[in-house]
């Protein structure tokens, strides 16, 4: 039996750093049916591991303090195949992603929600992994959980394991202006070097022979978001982490919400030596690959040098560069002057990118 | 990267792009045979910086492209069955069949693996093996010999679940047919830098005998291309008709003859139909009798499909230079990168879907 | 078609025959290549890789000789070939 | 091709009200990735369906009015199949589902978040149409939707759709004391006939070959809970849905909550007759069956009277009973009076209810 | 619900109670002998009424309770396979085998189907023809005219991918066993009201002549319970030993006639190992060899694991009236609903499961 | 074991054979049910379901005579056997 759940779940146990015994226990259905079962995994397990009175409460809704300001709510689903890679696991992704939307629109996060929804047959010790990151993550950047769902599909119904995360913020003023105010001068900046969670997971999932693995850049952009607004304010007019469809994504979105052109300059890209050889050696272009703990700025003309300053102090945006500038609208919406200089215009990414021959 | 960076230094690019620009009298017609060779031009902004001094045809060179319906169709239909896994590179899967892309199918439930390299489709059908893994072996002569070594592997492991469909393009043969055309319009050959890796360019001596046409064997990076161009151009002006190496770095007279004796050793040359132009005789490989047993075409009796309505795309006008894509009667109406009629459309070497990208908001 | 991309040869695992096979580096990682067209390459060398094997050894006096070629041109004192040695450094 | 799309997706065709042509479009894994088709699909489907202002702006995290009073904050995912069932559908699900964790916890619903995962090859008409149900569901009962997510998982990994939300709300005094202040001679009630929505499931699923199919009470309580509520005030001790495990779940967890005993009687439950026969027939109990808009009450002792009256008044409840009364701990957490009037433990649902033949 | 809630009637239920115990004078030991009347018996809270009046022991009658290990062992290996669905009643899925239950093997990938009818699994069978549909036949003679009308469903349509694993158990030959036992404690039965209604209750002549102990056919519901109850204590008190039906409005002396014959047409009386009580000469039953194609155990060539460990559950005492649940060894330690150690802590016919629940917080 | 439900026969669907199936109606529910072995059932009878066939059809007098044993049983004016009409209403 123990044989056939080796093949069945080997997208988790690929680079599991968890080892499981062979008479471990699983998550089943009835974990998932709200009896007896479902309230201890709730209690021994999840409550447990993220340690928190609201949460023990079990209600059905979680009852909150009044907040002062504004609020800002996010939420997304992390469906990361594997469950485990270099530089990070889907807990702390569901966390850092959430966390860094907050932050990104303004807003200090106080508290998550999460909802697990788990394919029967998840081992119990991937699940204890996965929270153990949870919890760590939260406590890192000082956000509690205070609501939570689980729910248990059959086998075959699900990949593992699914999170979902939604966050409630406090917005703080001066809330960023917005890509809509984006004006011609602008400086656009990279956080870090660019594509690293992409090429983490493709290099995992794909078992492409790879050597060193690839890390991920998972983590949180609280610390830089805050730093960075703390000491450039007004100065800085919006602010995305350039996950999904990478950094040209949220250029494509930008040059659309101001109507303005986007334009970067591929030599000052940040690509670190692995994500380029990789890169290189698929097809692929860093510009369209994901990010998980790297955004995109865009800040006043003169601000550029700067606020990458500001970002340098700080170890997890050591790397951050100004890579470009918002010009009115020229040959395309998003720009990119490559080798030869000539500005062309960047593809919009259509779908994930494959790894090509030609 | 090292053989990567330098071949991309600005300034000696443009050094070189001044140099084409000061020893051409007149706008020459060049086609770079190879799409890897397209997608460099267009990417680095080389095409545009020649534009009135060097006209670039982008040629037949992606086997994408050339990759006839009935192939996708088959592959689709293959894919679809329970015990298959297909597994391709990850070019093939946007390309439309007659009967939609192989990522349709994936999206209607079939079982697609994408490969970076055949071989790992053979360790594919060493991990699977209650399944058939069936590679689809597209590409020139460059990519022959991964596939028949793959071939080779899994004869060695004795594998009875891996098979091919082979629709191997072979080069030369589709620049004859270009060539051989009352209104060619090439005036010089960029040849795919490669395909000579593998199989050498001593065969292009009778082809530039023949046709009076220049043949430059050319590589990928900016200062390769511009070089091969520069070559032909001087070639041209100088009323000259002669095959030159300019990707010596890599590519020997002779080829690669251990690569050659593999891919002779499991494939023989057949006619073969070329999307946009159909059966070009000689233009493709075919697996030797005693390999047969690896063709996913023999294995599976899957009766064959019709290949559903007509092809519209005009590829065949754009890859002989006749046709701009903006000039396309489909271009951006009933093709575009979402729903594409035609290789050329999907493929980042695809010359319509790069013309696409640089007219969505431009004025010229 | 036909993506080559250069890469170095660090480690054989398999010298001889159809099936040899060597550690190759690119830029910061590595991946096992199939050698059997290549056999001659030494530690060091670099090899044009495409769909997993290697087609090439990449001879580097024929590389140097595009930079030979141009040295001097331009305006001022020229292009300068030492330019070449600069892609080395980031090992 | 659309043979083996019919089989492979017949979990969602099943009862499905929504014609799907033959040359329909499908949710493919590029309408996950973040470039244009993502884009697209948000915008033209999701935000279109939804037609709301915060939601179009696509930032980050939606950026939120100043709230008076206190918060709630509650999530849950939705993995129900087949996803259309006679009474409801996922989106009518996930609607009313959180807005009625709000509703019970005293909470006035103000926004939803919500995070779909779609399975390539959904039809797009099929998400059009559970799009239509969540619109609709949040307008009849007056929330926003404003913070979304869609990600898109590879074939075989997830089943068609699942559903994300979580809530938002504001509560409001007086708070429901809680199922810990429960004391004895505290009246118990439920708001309408229990069982009717995991049967309804249940027999659409298992293609029992019943007829007619047997309707899901799915819908919103907040109008029960208000009026109720605003006429019973510190009355109403505590609420809740009463949804997986059904009624004895719930018993079972304020019997914990409380250290009281909970004790039923079986002739007073309201249990349509579609709901009993189908119970019989396959050996189950309706206690332990899930409701969608059933929830249970308590209420202090000589209260259940009006409380059922004041619900009565509302469509929704019009079956409303009191069922039981909170006693001293006794032989069991949660007891119920059977046939014979002696008063025995009520077992606590161990996992999904299977059917039997025993 | 006709014929189900009139004999749920609370106030008749207590007119019968109070004559069961006007009548007896000391308190009678008597076996319910189905676990349908056991799960009856408790949820109505009769079990309990009749503390000190009439002791019920729980008899061997929940077929889920005493099929074999090697049998669901069987059942879990076949589930596992790719190429197999097994189909079971929901009953049988939290039972452990000596490897686990089929819910373990399910969460361990295994595809199990839980039908409410053999005929679902014929449909089943029919609408994947790609897979071999393995249906668990467990029950007693109740059950087996609609496992047999399976087979000869899937015979009349052609479908080679349906099997049994055939696990039916006959209760006469148990009940036979228990008053054989030299400590058997059974002063009268309550004989099971649905196998009556199949099988008729002649056979019981010879039984009731030859142990001395009456027989009184019962049916489910808490009138049917208390009457038959009622029954026997009168028979006791007046030290009569009689055959009686008191479920004839669903029982008839010769049984269902066709029923009987489907049964005799498809299966043969075996002997049959019985979880707790070994193998009992004559108590089950197995396909006849001219339908044997559709036994599982034929049709896969699986090794048959040998059954792990020991069972330590001590069910056998408990189903022979010697040990009341809570006095169990295992009882609450090893052995509780959520991990198991015998079927009668699982299913809610098993007295463990019942005596768990009461206990939990009970005071005696 | 032996869940044994009683339903009511409302229709036939196919009366002869080894395969002969009805429509049962269980409350306010109705399921085809296998009749093989209760041919002899009319519409309106009610037979015991067992695991989808039925295996017997219910004696309406032989259903009373409970009633009938304990009427007058009791104190005051005793049971009475008119309660028994009751359950027949919810059609
Ligand atoms: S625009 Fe479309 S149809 Fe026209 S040639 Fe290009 S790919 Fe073909
Ligand atoms: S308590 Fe457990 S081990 Fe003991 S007899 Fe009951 S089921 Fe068997
Ligand atoms: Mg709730
Ligand atoms: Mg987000
Ligand atoms: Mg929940
Ligand atoms: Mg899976
Ligand atoms: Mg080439
Ligand atoms: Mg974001
Ligand atoms: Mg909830
Ligand atoms: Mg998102
Ligand atoms: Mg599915
Ligand atoms: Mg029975």
């Amino acid at each position: 039996m123990h044989d056939k759940e080796q093949n069945a779940f080997s997208s988790w146990q690929m680079n599991c750093p968890v080892s499981i015994p062979t008479n471990a226990d699983y998550v089943t259905l009835a974990h998932g049916e709200g009896g007896r079962l479902s309230r201890k995994l709730i209690q021994e397990r999840i409550v447990h591991a993220l340690s928190n009175e609201t949460l023990l409460a079990m209600n059905d809704a979680a009852q909150l303090p009044r907040v002062t300001g504004a609020l800002a709510l996010t939420t997304d689903s992390f469906v990361v195949s594997p469950l485990f890679f270099p530089g990070g696991d889907i807990g702390t992704l569901a966390v850092y992603g959430t966390i860094n939307d907050l932050a990104v629109s303004g807003a200090r996060p106080l508290w998550l929600t999460l909802s697990l929804i788990m394919e029967e047959g998840l081992p119990l010790v991937i699940l204890d992994r996965v929270l153990q990151s949870i919890a760590e993550a939260a406590q890192q950047t000082g956000v509690k959980i205070v609501a939570g769902d689980t729910k248990v599909v059959p086998r075959g119904a699900a990949d593992g394991l699914f999170i979902n995360t939604a966050g409630v913020g406090e917005l703080i003023a001066p809330i960023p202006s917005g890509a809509a105010t984006l004006q011609e001068g602008d400086e656009l900046i990279v956080s870090g070097t660019i594509g690293r969670h992409g090429i983490a997971i493709l290099a995992v999932r794909e078992e492409l022979g790879l050597e060193p693995l690839p890390s991920s850049d998972c983590g949180s952009l609280l610390r830089p978001v805050e730093i960075l607004r703390e000491s450039m304010g007004h100065q800085v007019r919006c602010l995305r982490d350039a996950t999904r469809g990478g950094v040209a994504a949220v250029m494509q979105e930008w040059a659309e919400a101001s109507g303005m052109t986007l334009s970067i300059e591929e030599q000052s890209l940040p690509v670190s030596p692995v994500v380029r050889g990789i890169s290189e050696l698929l097809g692929l272009d860093p510009l369209h690959i994901a990010n998980e703990g790297t955004m995109m700025i865009a800040v006043k003309q003169g601000a550029g040098a700067d606020a990458v300053s500001f970002l340098k102090s700080l170890p997890e945006t050591a790397d951050a560069q100004v890579v470009g500038t918002v010009k009115h609208r020229g040959i395309a919406a998003v720009t990119i002057k490559r080798t030869l200089g000539a500005e062309q215009p960047l593809d919009d990414p259509l779908g994930s990118p494959l790894p090509r021959i030609c | 990267m090292k053989y990567l960076d330098e071949y991309r230094d600005p300034e000696a690019a443009r050094l070189l792009l001044d140099e084409i620009r000061r020893v051409s009298t007149r706008c020459w017609t060049l086609m770079e045979v190879c799409g890897g060779q397209t997608h460099s031009l267009l990417r680095h902004g080389i095409a545009a910086e020649l534009e009135g001094t060097v006209e670039l045809i982008h040629g037949p060179g992606c086997p994408v492209c050339v990759t006839d319906q009935e192939a996708i169709d088959f592959a689709c239909q293959l894919a679809q069955r329970d015990d298959v896994i297909l597994a391709s590179f990850g070019d093939m899967l946007r390309v439309p069949g007659s009967r939609g892309s192989l990522l349709d199918a994936r999206t209607a439930g079939a079982r697609i693996q994408i490969v970076y390299s055949p071989l790992d489709a053979v360790q594919l059908a060493r991990k699977h093996p209650e399944k058939q893994v069936v590679f689809f072996a597209v590409g020139f002569e460059t990519t022959a010999p991964a596939t028949a070594l793959a071939v080779k592997q899994a004869a060695r492991d004795q594998l009875d679940n891996f098979s091919l469909i082979v629709s191997h393009v072979r080069v030369q043969p589709a620049m004859e047919s270009l060539v051989q055309a009352p209104d060619n319009r090439v005036q010089a050959f960029l040849a795919a830098g490669h395909v000579c890796t593998v199989m050498g360019y001593e065969s292009y001596e009778s082809f530039v005998e023949q046709y009076r046409l220049p043949v430059v064997v050319t590589g990928f990076e900016p200062l390769d291309l511009l070089e091969g161009i520069l070559a032909c151009v001087k070639q041209l002006e100088a009323n000259e008709v002669r095959l030159e190496n300019r990707y010596a770095r890599t590519v020997q007279a002779a080829g690669n003859q251990s690569a050659q004796d593999l891919v002779r050793e499991i494939y023989q040359i057949c006619d073969r139909a070329w999307r946009g132009f159909g059966v070009i005789p000689e233009g493709g490989l075919e697996l030797c009798l005693e390999w047969r047993q690896y063709d996913a075409r023999t294995r599976f009796s899957e009766p064959a499909l019709p290949v559903l309505g007509i092809d519209e795309c005009r590829s065949f006008d754009v890859m002989t230079g006749h046709l701009k894509p903006p000039d396309c009667p489909h271009f951006r109406k009933s093709c575009n990168p979402e729903s594409p009629l035609g290789a050329p459309m999907v493929s980042s070497e695809g010359a319509c879907a790069a013309y696409y990208r640089y007219g969505m908001t431009a004025s010229h | 078609m036909c993506l080559g991309i250069p890469g170095k040869v660090v480690h054989w695992l398999e010298r001889e025959g159809a099936f040899s096979q060597a550690e190759v580096e690119f830029d910061g990682v590595r991946r096992v290549v199939h050698m059997a067209c290549v056999t001659e390459a030494e530690l060091g060398d670099y090899v044009v890789v495409h769909a997993g094997i290697a087609i090439s050894r990449i001879d580097p006096i024929e590389a140097k000789r595009i930079f030979e070629t141009i040295a001097g041109w331009g305006d001022d004192e020229g292009w300068r070939p030492e330019r070449l040695e600069e892609p080395e450094a980031p090992q």
